[in-house]
């Protein structure tokens, strides 16, 4: 049997036009989909039943028992931290939010490692932005500033830059300019039409330069300005200001290097100042699945996209005391749930070695490097192929997920339902 | 069964013609009924005036703009922050609070319907997921077609017929409740950074005029019978002189329908300026006004604006750009392909600021100038004028001209000779109140006949006591317990279960969703016309089969109201 | 009246106290046993966490002095709208000391965490250990950060200082860390050492960084330089943020590699 | 020898992500791909191993040659391995320096650790 049209859950680009082969309930074949959807969807490796550990060793329960056991740990913490979120499905994030509340803890979700930077940078000034057809459509630059989209989202481009088809666009690959701004050289950069290469540490100072360059203050500008010269940055802006409707994607380039947030915050008011000559966007490129979608439903139900501290029963966001590497690296958390991603491998060692102190919960399908440090794991089904589920794709485009196959796991949203009425009934009792 | 009496209740019922009488009202599983046992839940109104829940056809509080207004907007959320309750989570948020604080806040109100004014056909999964949260009001949403390709190309080929045969496909699709038109045109345009002038100017590439587009979506409307009209945001919001436009698209509008108006036009405030810049801005409310009081097939809600800090969202994204340049505060705006536009930028209405003392004026002077309040709806097209919860400022404004009189002392000193509101000394009684808070907001829907809006036997047990008595008040007096009574109800009624006593609710209203499915032939079935298809796989960024809102996001009371149409 | 509050020993001495109720205000207004505090998601009574020794009576506010003893780094929120008064801090204190504050003074004897001294309006902090980010910075989104008072850093500051700052006045002694006066509009921050890639995006304001500016942005204009007396040396005079539509922040730096 | 170290996203992390327990996961997040002439006054080649320093630990990596980095640079795919060395420093912004640190480079005799080793002296226990 041959599924069609399928939603692959990997990264932010939520593709939904995969084939996939469907044998004896197993699943054979993909189809459309990029070399990391395949892994995702050909993936055997899981674990089977939840694991509780006792003492040294590690042995196999019942989901009940494994329940049970994090409802345990969970309602006696002062402090408990709920990390993740980016690889589960919108209803299960909604469930850990209350949850959270319920219990009066901090939830942060992976933006806080990826794009958090970006959002407090649109907290300062804003997000001119469109969904991805707009630029398909549409656009006739595109840049992609401190991000490979031909290694983390591997059909970004043929979907909906580049090499898309476009409505406005009689030969869309030609007509269309690409720039890519990059430290080093990638894959997307060789097939740039313009490859800045900027120092490290340098998007701050080009950002500022090109601004200033569109305002028509370029006369103050030195001849080089962080490894690029000064030459190249007119050249850019006049490219930008030429265009029809210019596109910026941008990457964890800028939020994960020197300057963090600032970064983005420049760009934003370069695409800011680029509106008033031409139509310009600028949009992040999100990294997992459904990163996005967490935020969402963390805003509408909080009010803040990620880093939310529920201790005193009133909401509280701000970054860089409610994220997740400063709880855990400070030692604030006396217990941590994970679900859906793995904060040991993705931390520096420092947050990781708290987890060795505190009990830690994991919702996961996937033994991964938190497993190390786990005294529950619980499996769950894969959204996107073993149950249903909302997304939001990179632009804020919301798809529901699909169940494709059947298995004999329960899904997030119903185990974390099940801690949380377990939860509510011991709270009940005392 | 569960039911509940409600005894002694001062009732206004404008569309069962109730003008204010003492009497009990009786709801017998969830509906309005004759009579009730017994052993029926009481709860004695005290002779307090009781009020049909309120309807806001015009409000902004799920979706993605709305989450986006949110998500930008952390100084906002601390503005409104309230502990979680035993039944009450815990909320943020002030111009663009979380779900739980919009739907605890209109609860307080007495509101117990809500349309969300935009929602963008590709993003409507957002905005259901959303409404879910939305648990103390029942919801629907207007849906997006100012700027959707194969209207405008079947406007262009003057295929009427196919023009509603997209219309109805997609609100079936999407589960949307009515066609929201926003700057007709313009958001297209704004794909390209442009907007157009006014509603004759061409549309880049489609080659047809805004005029053109409200003109077949108004009939197309009427042939798929929606139970709403054409909700339509005019074109040139906010500019100085937009009043002739406004003029015109009102002039153009034929009366199609007798049941219901044939055009809703949405925060008529903003689109009534005169003069030609910001210089010489001016109120020309008295003009659209007396358009208005000789169409009856036009009904228009205020736009009222209230001095504040405040965020404006809108589908109209080229507008937003321009506020953007005035106020150089930060600006999102989000394009949705093929469909519509939108941005979100924080504002602030200063009672110092001449511009801000006239838009003020001239929402006031609408309601004021506006002869028949069917017409003429209450709203802040929350919350681009000013967060709902300003509502009860609003109804008092427009009960005592004592306390606009008060007011206008405040504001700019300049606003005198550019409006008209110090003249008018109108004084709104609570049927005229009533009436522009749920009555004509029904009436306008179309809900009515689903029970909605009224209190009728058959009629949802929607009901609002306010702590108001009508012979202890004069209301152009006593404006500040006006304010503070419709800020409060003592009891906040759905589906004849208590949501809201003194402002602590319920955690789940059972709420609904409200939407529409136009019965269309297979002729007219979009999912069978091959260039429609064809199209669709081509330029949208997701396939057909994953476009349409699946059933899980429906709860399981959702009212799926089927019209025949002439497809 | 003063109010000696010394910290327990705690089983689990990270979890962060929020202590928003230690402010001249609450001790004038509140009996001691009525205070409280919060640790993680638990309020206690400040006795549990605090030995208290109170002596002497106060009018006002002005005429309470609280002392902090031990190390107080996981003590959150001290001194938040405090409007007179004095809190002396012997040891480290934890994040947001004296945030929204409008008069007074705060004196911390150690380090202090970040965001001190945050939205403050008015009074005087001196922390005469080092300080973290955010020093005299606003909240997430907000468009100003300090709009009057005084904070005076003995030692370091740490990235962020003074940003969005709308007035009042930060001296830091030693040197600040990454941007220094990001998006300032009003106010003065003097650095007696060095600053890296100081005012990015500023539309005004004065800036002095008096030892090395490392990374000046590009889009400054040197108009000048300046002997200045006060602080005995020749300094270069910017004018910026050319990268914003307004720019008429001033910054004055020693010597620089501008970029 | 003094680098800059960037961190990122590579096909191979992505394909191995959810398999991290495998070698091909331990292999990929353990190489460090540096310019050819570093490497060469490094006095290294393609596939020795290198001890990576940073303020706050050190790991041992495998080196990988690649000319598309600038002198001075080094990169490597996201995982524990450069998470070992990365410091926990967010600057109040909640995101570590992932793309910012700098390291040391050594050539070293030493083996490259297995995942599960990187884990055991901070506490991790093995499933």
């Amino acid at each position: 049997m041959i599924k069609k049209n399928v939603i692959c859950s990997f990264c932010g680009c939520l593709c939904d036009d995969l084939s996939i082969t469907i044998e004896d309930g197993k699943i054979t074949g993909v189809d459309n989909g990029c070399a990391l959807a395949n892994a995702k969807f050909l993936g055997k490796e899981r674990l089977l039943k939840p694991v509780i550990r006792e003492g040294d060793s590690i042995k196999e329960t019942e989901y009940n028992t494994a329940i049970e056991k994090a409802a345990d740990i969970l309602k006696d913490a002062e402090r408990p931290l709920f990390f993740g979120w980016s690889g589960t499905q919108g209803e299960a994030q909604a469930k850990g939010v209350h949850l959270c509340m319920l219990l009066g803890g901090v939830i942060d979700n992976t933006s806080s490692l990826c794009h958090g930077p970006s959002i407090l940078a649109i907290q300062e000034v804003g997000h001119p932005g469109c969904t991805l057809g707009q630029v398909k459509n549409r656009a006739d630059l595109i840049i992609y500033w401190g991000c490979n989209p031909l290694e983390g989202h591997p059909r970004h481009m043929s979907r909906y830059t580049t090499y898309a088809d476009g409505f406005f666009l009689k030969n869309a690959f030609r007509e269309r300019k690409l720039i890519v701004v990059d430290v080093r050289k990638t894959m997307s950069s060789d097939v740039a039409d313009e490859f800045i290469q900027i120092e490290p540490g340098g998007d701050y100072a080009v950002l500022s330069a090109l601004r200033a360059i569109v305002r028509g203050e370029e006369k103050i500008i030195p001849e080089s300005v962080s490894g690029v010269s000064k030459s190249q940055l007119k050249r850019v802006a006049d490219m930008c200001k030429e265009a029809r409707f210019g596109a910026l994607f941008f990457g964890l380039g800028l939020t994960m290097s020197k300057n963090k947030y600032k970064n983005i915050r420049n760009a934003v008011e370069l695409t800011d100042e680029l509106s008033r000559h031409t139509k310009f966007t600028i949009s992040a490129m999100r990294g997992h699945w459904n990163v996005y979608g967490a935020n969402e439903v963390f805003t509408w139900m909080t009010g803040y996209p990620y880093a939310i501290d529920f201790a005193r029963g009133i909401p509280f966001y701000n970054p860089g005391e409610t994220t997740a590497a400063e709880i855990l690296y400070r030692k604030e958390c006396d217990a941590l749930m994970v679900v859906s991603s793995d904060p040991a491998a993705h931390m520096p060692k420092k947050c990781v070695e708290h987890m060795a102190d505190i009990p830690v919960i994991q919702i996961d399908p996937h033994k991964n490097c938190t497993s190390f440090f786990t005294d529950v794991q619980i499996p769950v089904a894969i959204t996107g192929i073993e149950a249903s589920g909302t997304a939001y794709r990179m632009d804020g485009v919301p798809l529901r997920t699909k169940k494709i196959i059947d298995a004999d796991f329960l899904t997030d949203t119903e185990v974390i339902s099940r801690i949380y009425e377990r939860i509510l009934e011991a709270k009940a009792d005392v | 069964m569960s039911e509940l009496l409600i005894k002694n209740a001062y009732v206004i019922d404008p569309i069962n013609d109730i003008k204010g009488e003492i009497m009990d009202i009786a709801i017998k599983d969830r509906m309005i009924a004759d009579s009730v046992s017994d052993s029926a839940e009481v709860i004695d109104a005290k002779g307090c005036l009781t009020l049909p829940g309120g309807v806001d056809s015009h409000t902004h509080i799920c979706g993605t703009k709305v989450n986006f207004g949110r998500y930008m907007s952390p100084e906002d959320m601390r503005a409104g922050r309230g502990r979680a309750q035993p039944h009450m989570y815990p909320v943020s948020g002030y111009s663009v609070p979380t779900v739980y604080a919009n739907t605890y806040r209109y609860s307080a109100l007495g509101y117990t319907t809500v349309l969300e004014g935009a929602m963008a056909p590709l993003e409507a999964r957002h905005t259901h997921e959303e409404f879910f949260c939305t648990s103390l009001q029942d919801t629907m949403a207007n849906t997006l077609f100012d700027g959707n390709w194969s209207v405008m190309e079947a406007v262009s080929d003057k295929d009427l017929k196919r023009v509603a045969a997209v219309v109805g496909w997609t609100l079936a699709a999407v589960k949307g409740f009515a066609v929201k038109v926003t700057n007709p045109g313009g958001t297209e345009m704004w794909g390209w950074g442009k907007d157009v002038g006014c509603i004759h100017q061409k549309i880049d590439h489609f080659g047809i005029t805004p005029a053109e587009i409200i003109e077949y979506l108004i009939r197309a409307n009427e042939l798929l019978n929606l139970p709403h009209s054409v909700h339509l945001h005019c074109n040139n919001l906010g500019k100085p002189g937009n009043y002739k436009c406004t003029l015109e698209t009102m002039q153009r509008t034929p009366n199609l329908n007798d049941k219901r108006q044939t055009l809703y036009m949405t925060h008529v405030q903003f689109h009534s300026y005169g003069g030609t810049k910001w210089g010489d801005f001016c109120s020309k409310a008295d003009d659209i006004a007396w358009m208005l009081n000789r169409k009856p097939q036009i009904a228009i809600d205020m736009g009222q604006v209230m001095f504040g800090k405040t965020t404006t969202m809108t589908a109209d994204g080229p507008m937003e750009f321009n506020l953007y340049r005035l106020y150089n505060n930060k600006w999102s705006n989000h394009d949705v392909e093929l469909e519509t536009g939108s941005g979100i930028i924080p504002v602030f209405y200063s009672r110092k600021n001449l511009v801000n003392s006239v838009m003020w004026s001239i929402g006031l002077e609408l309601a004021l100038m506006t002869k028949n309040p069917w017409q003429c709806m209450l709203a802040t097209d929350n919350p681009n004028g000013a967060p709902f919860v300003k509502y009860p400022e609003i109804i008092a404004l427009l009960m005592s001209s004592r306390y606009r009189d008060e007011e206008f002392a405040k504001i700019h000193p300049d606003t005198g000779k550019r409006v008209h509101l110090p003249s008018l000394d109108r004084e709104m009684d609570f049927y005229e109140i009533a009436v522009m808070t749920r009555a004509a907001q029904a009436k306008a829907l179309g809900i009515t006949d689903i029970g909605k809006g009224h209190l009728g036997e058959g009629a949802y047990g929607d009901v609002a006591i306010y702590p108001i008595k009508n012979n202890d008040i004069d209301p152009s007096r006593d404006y500040s317990k006006i304010i503070e009574g419709f800020s409060l109800t003592d009891y906040t009624i759905k589906s004849g279960r208590v949501i809201s006593r003194h402002g602590n609710c319920l955690l789940n209203g059972n709420n609904r969703t409200i939407w529409v499915k136009p019965k269309i032939s297979e002729e007219y079935n979009m999912s069978n016309d091959p260039e429609f298809v064809k199209k669709f796989e081509r330029y949208y960024s997701v396939s057909m089969e994953n476009y349409p809102v699946e059933e899980e996001y429906m709860n399981k009371r959702n009212i799926c109201i089927e019209t025949e149409t002439g497809l | 009246m003063k109010i000696e509050l010394s910290i327990k020993p705690r089983e689990k001495p990270f979890i962060p106290i929020e202590a928003e109720s230690i402010t001249p205000a609450s001790f004038l207004e509140k009996m001691t046993e009525d205070i409280t505090v919060w640790s993680g998601n638990r309020e206690k009574k400040l006795t549990e966490i605090f030995d208290v020794k109170k002596s002497g009576n106060a009018d006002s506010q002005k005429d309470v002095e609280i002392i902090l003893n031990g190390d107080c780094s996981a003590v959150k929120r001290v001194g938040e709208y405090m409007k007179d008064g004095k809190i002396s801090i012997m040891g480290n204190i934890g994040m947001h000391c004296g945030n929204f504050m409008s008069g007074g003074l705060i004196e911390i004897n150690g380090d202090s965490d970040s965001w001190l001294g945050r939205e403050m309006t008015g009074g005087e902090i001196i922390c005469k250990g080092n300080t973290g980010d955010y020093c005299g910075s606003g909240y997430r989104g907000e468009k100003t950060g300090i709009k009057g008072g005084k904070i005076t850093i003995m030692k370091d500051a740490g990235d962020y200082l003074g940003e969005s700052m709308a007035g009042g006045e930060i001296i830091v002694n030693g040197s600040s860390g990454n941007m220094p006066g990001s998006e300032m509009q009003k106010g003065t921050i003097t650095i007696y050492k060095d600053a890296v890639l100081p005012c990015p995006n500023m539309r005004g304001g004065i800036c002095y960084v008096l030892g090395e500016a490392k990374e000046i942005l590009p889009t400054f204009k040197q108009t000048g330089s300046i002997y200045n007396s006060d602080h005995k040396r020749e300094l270069n005079i910017y004018e910026g943020d050319y990268a914003n539509r307004s720019h008429k922040g001033k910054l004055f730096a020693g010597k620089t590699n501008k970029k | 020898m003094k680098f800059e170290m960037i961190t990122g996203r590579t096909i191979r992390q992505g394909e191995f992500v959810e398999h991290k327990h495998s070698a091909e996961y331990s292999e990929e997040t353990s190489s460090c791909h540096i310019n050819p002439v570093d490497m060469m006054f490094l006095g290294i080649m393609q596939g020795d191993t290198i001890l990576l320093k940073s303020v706050c630990d050190e790991v041992v990596m495998t080196a990988f040659e690649d000319s598309n980095l600038k002198r001075g640079s080094v990169f490597v795919p996201y995982g524990p391995y450069c998470n070992r060395i990365i410091p926990n420093e967010t600057h109040g912004t909640g995101m570590p320096d992932f793309k910012s640190s700098v390291v040391a480079i050594t050539p070293t005799e030493r083996k490259v650790a297995s995942v599960y080793d990187l884990f055991k002296d901070i506490g991790g226990r093995e499933l």
